[in-house]
C-alpha cells in the first residue's frame, strides 16, 4: 500500500528520479530527495525500527535527526540516522541491533519482562556472587550497542578546512533567512548554514494547508541565493560551538572550521512528545514529522489522524492532513479554553470534532501500528480521568504539545537561559558579545514577529561589526504558550515514553527520584536521560518538567543541564581530516636512504639507527659498525643534535648562567663540555660549547631538548636582558661525526685545514672549508676515537657527506647508526640525557660533579644544588661489568639491582662490548654499593639473578690516548 | 667556497625530473610535464636556489640603513629590493633578505656583516623557499593554515604555523599570476613539500619546475 | 536471571529507598567536615564512619554528589605504576575495587579487561620494562609483552599505527578494569549516609576559621559550622581551598578532556594506552568508546571544550583503527585535573593542624578512590598519616624528596 | 580555538602559541633561606584568577606577557616583557 501523494508545492523529492534500495533484504523505491524514513513510510512499512532497551516496535517520530530507534546499517556505515538520511540506489539496509531482523527480533521478549529492568536495575543484581559477573558481563555485551564496525573499512581521509566570516547565521528558517539578508544588506560577509537539504525550516512544512509560507520562503531564499555578500550552505550542520566565535561546519564531505566575528542563532525548536501509555507505536508522531512527511516527501502520514494538542500548531497541523488527504478523526486539545485562531476556527467549521480538555490515556497497537486511541477528559489537577475514557480508532496520532529550544550552542556559547513562565520555555536571558539568538529559540513565534526578530540579530550583528545598520528594537515573545506546562500522564501499565533513545518511562523518574536522585545532574546521570545519541533533544525538558512537578517548583528551579558538543554526532573522519604528522629531515636523509638505512623516530626527526647488510642480523652489523670505529673510520650524521649561536659581549657570561659549567675561562678555538640543570637541580640537556671568538659562541644540544633549550634561552634573554644574539641554527647546520683512527687522514684528503695536533689539538674548534664548504671542525671524543664534528650549512651537507665517503673508501669508511654510537659511547662511559638519567637525576647522582662548578656566582639550580649537596646522596650512577656470558642471558635496560628482597637501583645502559669481549654498562646503585669493584646483584629476565662488579669509566681507553694526539702514530 | 648546493626538497624533485639546471650553485627542475596546466590551479615551486641572508639584532635597523638599504618601518612588512629580491622585518630586530633576479643587496650584506659587530648578529637562513602559485592557491592555504589570507595587506609578511610547521609568508603576485611566497626550515621542508604537493595534485595542480621564475 | 530482580516485577510500588538523606540545615558542630562529596570524599566518610567509630561527619558539596572529576573521569583502574611508593598504594586500591560492590551491594560493573600501555619507541619500551620489573618486584601483575600479544588481544588494532608510530612492545597489566564511576560515588554516599553521615549537596565553602594554628569552623553558604577536623578532597578545586588558609602547594590546574562515540556493538576488549599518540581508550558496558588524551596545554579553572582536542584524538585514534572512520563522536567533556611537579599526589596531615588535604589527583584520581578514602580516614581519625601515603606529603617538596612517578602518570591513566 | 593577541604578530589561535607558566620573581639565592628557594621553585600560586603569565608566538619567537583571568581564559591584555601598558 503506497502512502505516495500526487505532488505538493515544494516538495523536496525528485518524481523523475527512482531510486531502488534494500530494507532488510526487502526490495523498496522511493524518489531522489526522500529521506530513507519518508521513502519506507511512503511504501507502507510500519516498523522502522527497534528500540535499544526494550527492543519495541518504532517508527518515525521527529523526522528531525532525533529519531533514533531508526539507525540504520549501510554497510561499513553504522548508526545512520534514517529519518534524514538521503536514499541512494542500490543501499543495502538493515536496522541496527536487532536479533532476526526488524519484525522478529528474537529480543522483542524483553519488552514483556521490562517490569524486571527498571531504572538503575543493573545497580541491583548481579554482581554478587562476583564469581558470576564476567558471565552477565558477556551477556549484557552481547545484547548492547547499536551498529556494527566493519573492519576492512579503509580509513577515510576527509580534507579539513578553515573559513573566515563576519556573520555566521545558524539555521536557515525564517528568522535565520531574515538575520542574513540584514547583516548582509548592512554589508557584512554572512554565511547561513542550515542541517536540512534545503533552507526553509519550518516555512516549508507548517502551512495551515495553504501556501502562503512557502511565497514568504521563495521570496526570502531568492533574494538571500543571489545576495552578493550571503552564502547559503544547506545541508551543513554547525556541530558545536568554541570559544571566540569558532564553529565546525560538518556536510557530507568534509568538516570546515569556521571563524566568524558574530554568530546569530536561529536554530529554532524541538517538537516535544506527549508522553502516554504507548507513545512510541509506530504512527503516534509529532506533528512536525507528519507535516514534514507531507510537504517534503509527498508522503501521506496515515489514513486516519487523531491530533493530540496544546497549541495553535495543532489545528494547522490538522489542517495539512486534510490537504494530504488524511481524514482527522478528532482533535484532542489538551486546553480547556477554546482555541481563537483562525487555524482552530478552519478546523471547526471542517465540522471536524474538538475535545477540548481531553488527553489521550493511551493508544492501542493493531498489527505493527496503532489502530485506536483512548481519550479522556481532564480534571482539575490535570489527571485523565479514566472513567469517563472513550475509544477512537485511528492509525495514527499526532503530538502537538509544545517545543523545547535547540539552544545547545546558545548554552555552549556560554548564554545563561531563563525559563519563561509566558513562553514555558526556557529562553536567552544573557548573550555573550558577538552572539545573538533570533527566533522560536528566543522565544518568538509569530511569523511575522520571527522576521523581526531575525531582522533585528541580524542588523545588531552587523553594527558591532562596525557596519551601519538600522537601531533594533527587541520584538516581543509568545504571548500565548505554544507549550503545555506538563503533557505528561500517568498509567498502570506505563509504557509512557519519556525518552525514546534509553526506553525510559514516566515512573522511571519518579522511582530514581525515590531513591534520592532529585536533582537534575543526578536523575541524568541515575536514568540516562538524554545521554543517548539524540542528547535529550525530545526528553530534557519533559524530564525537567517532572523533576519540577515532584519538587512542587518551577522548571527554571530546577534548571538544565549542559549541553556538550555536539550537537549531532559527528564522523571520527570528518574530525581527523588528513592526519597531519609533522617530520623532520636532515639533508643527509636522501644519502641514508640509498645506504639502506633503517629509520628509528628520535622526537619529530628520523635517524639511522644502522645500515642494513645483506643477510645480517641486526647485532652483528651493530657490532661490525662500531669494531669500523675502532679498527679505521667511520661517519655518523649528528645533524639532529641541536645547534646554537651566542654572540654579544655578554655571551660567555650568559652561558655561565645558563649551564653549570665554566666558559668564560674557555680559550677561543677550544670547546668544553656542557651541562644544564633546571632550577629544582635536575639534569635536563647536555651539550659541547665552543668558542668562536671573544664574543662568539657555537655550541650543540641533545636532539630531543634543542627546541626547549632554545626558547628557555630566549626566554631568559628576554628576562635578563643580557647584550647577546641567539640564533637556533639546528636545522640551517647538518653535522656529520668522522671518527677512528684514520679519521684525519680521510678529512686531510678533503681540506686545506691545519689538521696537526699542534694546529688543532683534541678538544679545538676550527673554522675551513671542507670540500669546498664552509665548515666549522669540532674535535671531540664522544665515541673515544680521533674524531672530528664537521658542521656545514645544510645545502652543503651532501657535497662533504659524499666528499668524506670518496676520501674515506680506502680505510673501509662506512656509516654507522645510532646503535652502534651508542656502545661507542657507552665503551667511554657516557651517559644519555633521558636515559641515564630520569625526572629526578641530580649531577651528584649521575656522577657529573665534575662538570658542574658550584663556586660560580649564579647558574640555573645552583642553589637547589647547594640544599641537595647537604643531603645523603639517593643513588649513583656507576659503571659495572659482568662475567662474559651468552646475550640472551645477559641483563636488560631498567633490569632491577636488587639487595635482600629491596630494590637498589636499575640497569641504565648495557650492552656486549665487542672491543672488551664482555658485557658492560651503567646502573643506579645506592651509594653504598657505588664504591669500585664492590658487586651487585641484577635479576634479569625470569627472575634469574645475576653478578656484576662495579669498575670505573671509560670502560675503554681509560686515559683517552686514542682520542688524543698520539691515536694517529700509533695507528701508523 | 665553491660546492654545488643541494635544494631541502632535492630527493623528491629527481623523482619528478632531472633537476638538471644550475641556478646559484644548485641544480634545479627547469621544467615539469603540463607545468602550464597546473599553474591554472595551484602550483609549488621550489625556490630554495635563491641565495639569502639573516641578521637580528638591537642594532639591526640602523646598520641596515648605514647600508644605504631600504628597510620596512614597521614589524612584520616587507620590500621589494632594488633589482628583484625581498627584505622582510621578522618582528621588530629581525631582517630577512633574499635576491632574485640581476639583485645581489643580501649577498652583500651577508659579506659586509661578516661575523657580525656588536648589536648585529648575523643569522644563517637556509630556508626552503616555495612559490605557491595559481588561482586555486588560496583553497591549498585554507586546507593548511588557520590565517586567513585573503584579508592580509600586501606589504605585510606573516609568520604562522603550516600543517604544524613554522613558515614566513609573503604574497607577491607575479604579473596577473597570484603569487605566495613561502620559507621554512630546511629540515621540515620535505615533510611540508610532500604535503603540499598532494593536496595540490587533489586540486588539479602540482609541483612545476623553476626556471620560468628566475627570468 | 537473578531473583533479585522479581522484586521489581512484584512489588506494588517501587521497593527502593533514599540512597542519600536531603537534609534541611546543618548542624552547629560536626565531629569533622569534609569538604568535596565525590567518590574521595565519600569514600573517607564512608571508613570513617565504618572503620573509625565517626559519626557525627558532614560532607559540603558545592555541586552534586559526584558531579566533579569522579563523573568525569574515563574509570580506568590499574596499579602498574613506577616507583615502589605508587604501586603499593595503588595494589591496595585494586584490592579494595574487588569487594566493592559486595561491600556496598551495588553492582559497580567492575570489569577486568587487562591494560595496555603501548610503546612505540625504544625509551618507552625501556621504561615500560622499568614499571614492569618494579611491578613484579611488588607482586603486581605487570609484564613486557610484544606487539604480537598486543594484536593477540586486539586484532583489529594497526600495529604500525597508519606508519607513523610503530607498536614496538606494550606493558600489559592484566588486572587493568573500568568500573560505572557514578556508582562509586552513590555506593559510599549510601553506605557513610547509611552509617549517620550528613552530605549536603549545594553547600559551598566560603572559609576555613583558624584558632591558634589549628582548625576550628568551616564557613559555608549555608550557614557556619565549627569542627577540629576538615579533610580537603576537591581535586580540581584545591587551591581554591587552600587559599583561604595560606597553605601553599605546588598544585596547578590545566583541564584534561575525554570524548565518546555512539554505542556500537562491542568489540574491544582490553583497555589501550599510548603515550606516543596521546590516547587511552576503552569500550563501555553501553558499547561507546570511552576516550581520553593528554592534559591541556594551560592553566585553566573551566571545564570548557576545545575542537581541537578532539581532532586531534580522532586523528590518532584512526591512525591504530583505521575502520572507526564512520564511527561518530557523540559527546565530549572537560574535568579539572590538579596536577604536580613529580606526577604523585599530595595527601596527609598539612602544616595548620586538623587540615589534611587529598589533592594532587591529577589524571589518576578515580582508580585511587578506595585506597584514599581508607588511608585519609585512618589520617583523620589518628591525626597521623597512614603508612601507604608517606611518600606523598606536602612536605617532600621542601626536603627534596620527590616521588618521580611521571614516567607512569603522564596520558597514563 | 581561543584567540590571542601577540604584540608583534596581532591575532592568532592560541594554537600559534606556547605556554610557559605565571611570570614568578626569583628571590635572591644568596640570602634566601632553603624554604624560601624550595617554595619558589616548587610551590604555584594554583587559585583562579588575573595572573601575568609567559607565552610564546612560536612561528617568530616573540616571548610576550599576557594577562589572562584563569577562571574563564580572558586574555585582558598582552604586551612585550618590560613594556606594560599603564592601565
Amino acid at each position: 500500500m503506497s502512502r505516495r501523494l500526487p505532488t505538493l508545492p515544494g516538495e523536496w523529492i525528485d518524481r523523475d528520479k527512482t531510486v531502488d534500495f534494500q530494507f532488510e533484504a526487502v526490495p523498496v523505491k522511493g524518489y531522489a530527495g526522500d529521506s530513507v524514513s519518508s521513502a519506507l513510510w511512503a511504501a507502507g512499512r510500519n516498523a522502522l525500527g527497534r528500540s535499544f532497551k526494550y527492543h519495541r516496535l518504532r517508527g518515525p517520530m521527529s523526522l528531525a535527526n532525533h529519531d533514533v530507534n531508526v539507525l540504520l546499517q549501510d554497510e561499513d556505515v553504522l548508526n545512520l540516522r534514517g529519518d534524514v538520511s538521503p536514499v541512494r540506489d542500490g543501499m543495502q539496509l538493515v536496522a541496527v541491533n536487532t536479533f532476526g531482523g526488524v519484525q522478529h527480533d528474537r529480543a522483542r521478549i524483553l519488552d514483556k519482562f521490562s517490569k524486571l529492568f527498571p531504572v538503575g536495575f543493573y545497580y541491583k543484581a548481579f554482581h554478587t556472587p562476583r564469581a558470576l559477573f564476567p558471565f552477565w558481563e558477556r551477556l549484557f555485551r552481547g545484547m548492547t550497542g547499536l551498529g556494527r564496525l566493519d573492519f576492512a573499512s579503509p580509513r577515510r581521509r576527509t580534507p579539513k578546512r578553515y573559513d573566515f566570516c563576519d556573520v555566521l547565521v545558524i539555521g536557515g528558517g525564517p528568522s535565520g533567512l531574515a538575520a542574513a539578508l540584514a547583516a548582509g544588506d548592512a554589508g557584512a560577509r554572512v554565511v547561513l548554514v542550515d542541517e536540512n537539504a534545503r533552507i526553509g525550516g519550518s516555512l516549508g512544512y507548517q502551512r495551515n494547508g495553504a501556501d502562503s509560507t512557502l511565497d514568504v520562503l521563495r521570496e526570502m531564499t531568492d533574494r538571500a541565493g543571489s545576495h552578493p555578500n550571503v552564502d547559503l550552505r544547506p545541508g551543513t550542520l554547525a556541530a558545536g560551538y568554541y570559544a571566540d566565535h569558532w564553529v565546525p561546519l560538518v556536510d557530507a564531505g568534509r568538516m570546515t572550521k569556521m571563524r566568524a566575528r558574530a554568530v546569530v542563532v536561529a536554530t529554532g525548536v524541538y517538537e516535544q512528545p506527549a508522553v502516554f501509555h504507548n507513545n512510541d507505536v509506530p504512527g503516534v508522531m509529532l506533528a512536525s514529522a507528519a507535516q514534514r512527511l507531507v510537504y517534503r516527501y509527498a508522503v501521506k502520514p496515515m489514513q486516519a489522524a487523531v491530533v493530540l494538542t496544546a497549541n495553535t500548531d495543532g489545528y494547522g497541523a490538522a489542517l495539512d492532513l486534510l490537504r494530504a488527504g488524511t481524514s482527522v478523526v478528532a482533535v484532542v486539545d489538551l486546553r480547556h479554553e477554546t482555541d481563537t485562531s483562525d487555524a482552530a476556527a478552519e478546523v471547526r467549521r471542517k465540522g471536524i470534532a474538538i475535545h477540548r480538555g481531553h488527553g489521550i490515556h493511551e493508544a492501542r497497537g493493531k498489527g505493527d501500528a496503532v489502530g485506536s486511541v483512548v481519550i479522556c477528559p481532564l480534571d482539575g489537577n490535570g489527571e485523565l480521568d479514566v472513567a469517563r475514557s472513550r475509544s477512537l480508532d485511528c492509525d495514527g496520532v499526532l503530538m502537538s504539545v509544545g517545543y523545547a529550544p535547540a539552544a545547545a550552542l546558545l548554552y555552549q556559547a556560554g548564554a545563561k537561559l531563563a525559563f519563561d513562565d509566558g513562553v514555558q520555555q526556557f529562553v536567552p536571558e544573557a548573550l555573550p558579545a558577538g552572539v545573538f539568538a533570533a527566533g522560536r529559540v528566543n522565544g518568538v513565534y509569530a511569523l511575522e514577529d520571527r522576521l523581526l526578530d531575525g531582522r533585528r540579530a541580524g542588523n545588531e550583528a552587523a553594527r558591532i561589526l562596525g557596519h551601519a545598520a538600522p537601531e533594533a528594537y527587541p520584538v516581543p515573545r509568545a504571548s500565548a504558550a505554544p507549550s503545555h506546562p506538563y503533557p505528561i500522564f500517568r498509567h498502570p501499565d506505563a509504557k509512557n515514553f519519556v525518552d525514546f533513545d534509553e526506553d525510559l518511562q514516566l515512573k522511571d523518574f519518579l522511582d530514581a527520584a525515590q531513591e534520592g536522585f532529585d536533582n537534575i545532574e543526578l536523575l541524568k546521570r541515575y536514568t540516562t536521560v538524554g545521554m543517548g545519541p539524540s542528547q535529550g533533544k525530545h526528553s530534557n525538558m519533559n524530564a525537567i518538567r517532572i523533576l519540577a512537578k515532584l519538587l512542587r517548583c518551577a522548571p527554571g528551579e530546577v534548571g538544565s543541564t549542559t549541553a556538550r558538543p555536539f550537537f549531532h554526532p559527528v564522523p571520527m573522519s570528518h574530525l581527523a581530516g588528513r592526519g597531519f604528522h609533522p617530520q623532520r629531515e636532515t639533508p643527509l636523509h636522501g644519502r641514508h636512504q640509498s645506504d639502506g638505512a633503517v629509520f628509528m623516530q628520535a622526537g619529530a626527526w628520523l635517524r639511522p639507527e644502522y645500515y642494513r647488510q645483506r643477510g645480517k642480523r641486526k647485532a652483528e652489523i651493530v657490532r661490525e659498525e662500531a669494531m669500523a670505529v675502532r679498527r679505521s673510520v667511520g661517519i655518523i650524521d649528528v645533524g639532529t643534535l641541536g645547534k646554537m649561536e651566542i654572540s654579544g659581549p655578554d655571551a660567555a657570561a650568559f652561558l655561565e648562567r645558563f649551564y653549570t659549567g665554566r666558559f668564560a675561562s674557555l680559550k677561543t678555538g677550544m670547546t668544553r663540555y656542557a651541562l644544564m640543570v633546571d632550577e629544582a637541580g635536575v639534569i635536563i640537556d647536555d651539550g659541547v660549547v665552543a668558542r668562536l671568538g671573544e664574543d662568539r659562541f657555537y655550541f650543540t644540544t641533545t636532539t630531543t631538548g634543542s627546541a626547549n633549550v632554545y626558547r628557555e634561552m630566549t626566554r631568559l634573554n628576554t628576562e635578563w636582558g643580557m647584550r647577546v644574539g641567539i640564533v637556533n641554527a639546528t636545522g640551517a647546520y647538518a653535522a656529520m661525526n668522522l671518527a677512528g683512527p684514520r679519521a684525519r687522514d680521510v678529512l686531510a684528503g678533503v681540506t686545506k685545514a691545519d689538521l696537526a695536533d699542534e694546529a688543532f689539538p683534541y678538544l679545538g674548534v676550527r673554522e675551513g672549508d671542507v670540500a669546498g664548504v664552509p665548515a666549522r671542525l669540532l674535535r671531540v671524543g664522544f665515541v673515544g676515537e680521533l674524531g672530528y664534528e664537521i658542521h656545514v650549512p645544510a645545502d652543503g651537507a651532501a657535497a662533504v657527506w659524499d666528499a668524506l665517503v670518496q676520501a674515506g673508501r680506502i680505510h673501509g669508511i662506512r656509516p654507522f647508526g645510532v646503535e652502534a654510537q651508542r656502545l661507542l659511547r657507552l665503551e667511554k662511559g657516557h651517559i644519555i640525557i633521558g636515559q641515564d638519567t630520569d625526572g629526578l637525576t641530580t649531577p651528584f647522582d649521575a656522577a657529573t660533579e665534575w662538570a658542574v662548578k658550584m663556586d660560580k656566582p649564579y647558574f640555573i639550580g645552583q642553589r637547589s644544588l647547594r640544599i641537595l649537596q647537604r643531603k645523603p646522596p639517593k643513588a649513583r650512577l656507576v659503571g659495572f661489568s659482568l662475567e662474559s656470558m651468552a646475550e640472551h642471558e645477559a641483563p636488560k635496560e631498567c633490569h632491577l639491582v636488587v639487595r635482600d628482597g629491596d630494590i637498589a637501583g636499575r640497569v641504565t645502559s648495557i650492552a656486549f662490548s665487542p672491543t672488551l669481549g664482555h658485557h658492560i654498562g651503567l646502573a643506579f646503585v645506592s651509594p653504598d654499593l657505588a664504591a669500585e669493584g664492590s658487586r651487585f646483584t641484577i635479576r634479569a629476565d625470569g627472575g634469574r639473578l645475576v653478578q656484576a662488579r662495579v669498575v670505573k669509566t671509560p670502560f675503554y681507553d681509560p686515559e683517552g690516548g686514542r682520542q688524543k694526539a698520539d691515536a694517529q702514530r700509533r695507528a701508523a | 667556497m665553491s660546492y654545488l648546493r643541494s635544494s631541502p626538497v632535492h630527493t623528491d624533485l629527481i623523482q619528478r625530473s632531472d633537476p638538471a639546471i644550475d641556478a646559484y650553485r644548485m641544480r634545479v627542475s627547469s621544467a615539469m610535464p603540463a607545468d602550464a596546466a597546473k599553474l591554472q590551479s595551484v602550483a609549488l615551486a621550489d625556490l630554495s636556489c635563491l641565495p639569502r641572508c639573516g641578521l637580528k639584532g638591537p642594532g639591526a635597523a640602523a646598520w641596515l640603513q648605514s647600508q644605504a638599504i631600504a628597510i620596512p618601518a614597521n614589524p612584520n612588512g616587507w620590500m621589494a629590493l632594488p633589482g628583484g629580491g625581498v627584505v622582510a622585518r621578522l618582528g621588530r630586530s629581525e631582517f630577512f633578505l633574499e635576491d632574485e633576479f640581476q639583485g645581489s643587496t643580501a649577498r652583500q650584506v651577508r659579506a659586509a656583516l661578516g661575523a657580525g659587530i656588536e648589536g648585529v648578529y648575523p643569522v644563517i637562513r637556509q630556508d626552503a623557499g616555495i612559490a605557491l602559485l595559481g588561482p586555486r592557491s588560496n583553497e591549498l592555504l585554507v586546507q593548511t593554515c588557520n590565517v586567513d589570507f585573503e584579508s592580509i595587506e600586501a606589504a605585510e609578511a606573516v609568520m604562522t604555523q603550516m600543517v604544524g610547521v613554522s613558515v614566513l609568508v609573503i604574497r607577491r603576485d607575479r604579473g596577473s599570476m597570484r603569487c605566495h611566497r613561502l620559507w621554512c626550515d630546511p629540515t621540515f621542508a620535505p615533510y611540508l613539500w610532500q604535503t603540499l604537493s598532494g593536496i595540490a595534485a587533489e586540486l588539479g595542480g602540482g609541483v612545476v619546475g623553476t626556471e620560468g621564475l628566475l627570468e | 536471571m537473578p531473583f533479585r530482580l522479581l522484586r521489581f516485577a512484584t512489588a506494588s510500588r517501587h521497593p527502593e529507598g533514599r540512597m542519600f538523606r536531603a537534609h534541611e540545615s546543618l548542624r552547629p558542630a560536626y565531629d569533622a567536615v569534609i569538604i568535596g562529596a565525590g567518590g574521595h570524599g565519600l569514600a573517607a566518610a564512608y571508613y570513617l564512619s565504618r572503620d573509625h567509630g565517626m559519626r557525627n561527619i558532614a560532607v559540603l558539596e558545592k555541586g552534586y554528589i559526584g558531579g566533579g572529576n569522579t563523573g568525569r573521569n574515563t574509570t580506568i583502574i590499574r596499579s602498574n605504576y613506577l616507583t615502589p611508593e605508587g604501586v603499593a598504594f595503588y595494589d591496595q586500591s585494586v584490592r579494595l575495587w574487588q569487594d566493592l560492590a559486595a561491600d556496598f551491594d551495588l553492582n559497580l560493573f567492575y570489569s577486568t579487561r587487562g591494560h595496555f600501555t603501548l610503546a612505540h619507541t625504544d625509551s618507552a619500551v625501556r621504561t615500560m620494562r622499568w614499571r614492569a620489573e618494579v611491578n613484579k618486584h611488588l607482586g603486581v601483575n605487570s609484564e613486557l609483552v610484544g606487539p604480537e600479544d598486543v594484536k593477540k588481544a586486539c586484532p583489529q588494532i594497526d600495529l604500525s599505527c597508519g606508519g607513523h608510530a610503530p607498536i614496538l612492545g606494550a606493558l600489559f597489566h592484566a588486572p587493568g578494569a573500568i568500573a560505572r564511576h557514578d556508582a562509586v560515588a552513590w555506593g559510599y554516599g549510601r553506605g557513610a549516609d547509611r552509617r549517620g553521615v550528613e552530605i549536603h549537596q549545594k553547600t559551598e565553602v566560603l572559609g576555613i576559621d583558624i584558632k591558634n594554628g589549628r582548625v576550628a569552623g568551616v564557613r559555608t553558604s549555608r550557614g557556619n559550622i565549627s569542627t577540629p577536623r576538615v579533610l580537603c578532597a576537591v581535586a580540581g578545586s584545591t587551591p581554591r581551598i587552600t587559599r583561604m588558609l595560606d597553605i601553599r602547594t605546588p598544585i596547578y590546574i590545566h583541564p584534561l578532556q575525554a570524548m565518546v562515540t555512539e554505542p556500537m556493538k562491542p568489540w574491544l576488549d582490553p583497555i589501550l594506552v599510548s603515550g606516543s599518540l596521546h590516547v587511552y581508550v576503552s569500550q563501555s558496558a553501553r558499547g561507546e568508546l570511552v576516550m581520553g588524551a593528554s592534559l591541556d596545554p594551560y592553566e585553566l579553572h573551566a571545564t570548557r571544550s576545545t575542537l581541537d582536542f578532539v581532532e586531534g584524538l580522532a586523528a590518532h585514534m584512526l591512525d591504530m583503527f583505521p575502520f572507526l572512520s564512520h564511527a561518530r563522536v557523540n559527546r565530549q567533556w572537560a574535568g579539572m585535573a590538579d596536577m604536580t611537579p613529580d606526577f604523585a599526589p599530595i595527601m596527609g596531615k598539612t602544616p595548620v593542624e586538623g587540615f589534611y588535604l587529598d589533592s594532587g589527583w591529577g589524571t589518576w584520581g578515580f582508580k585511587a578512590t578506595p585506597v584514599c578514602g581508607k588511608t585519609m580516614a585512618y589520617t583523620v581519625a589518628n591525626d597521623r598519616d597512614h603508612p601507604l601515603i608517606r611518600g606523598f606529603t606536602l612536605s617532600r617538596f621542601a626536603d627534596y624528596a620527590l616521588t618521580g612517578e611521571k614516567g607512569a602518570a603522564s596520558v597514563g591513566h | 580555538m581561543k584567540l590571542m593577541r601577540c604584540p608583534i604578530n596581532g591575532l592568532r589561535p592560541v594554537s600559534e602559541f606556547h605556554y610557559a607558566g605565571e611570570v614568578r620573581p626569583m628571590p635572591d639565592p644568596d640570602r634566601c633561606s632553603d624554604a624560601e628557594w624550595s617554595d619558589y621553585v616548587f610551590n604555584r600560586n594554583g587559585a583562579p584568577g588575573v595572573k601575568r603569565e609567559w607565552w610564546l608566538h612560536v612561528a617568530s619567537g616573540i616571548w610576550f606577557i599576557a594577562e589572562r583571568d584563569t577562571l574563564v581564559d580572558q586574555v585582558l591584555r598582552t604586551y612585550l616583557h618590560g613594556e606594560a601598558p599603564q592601565p
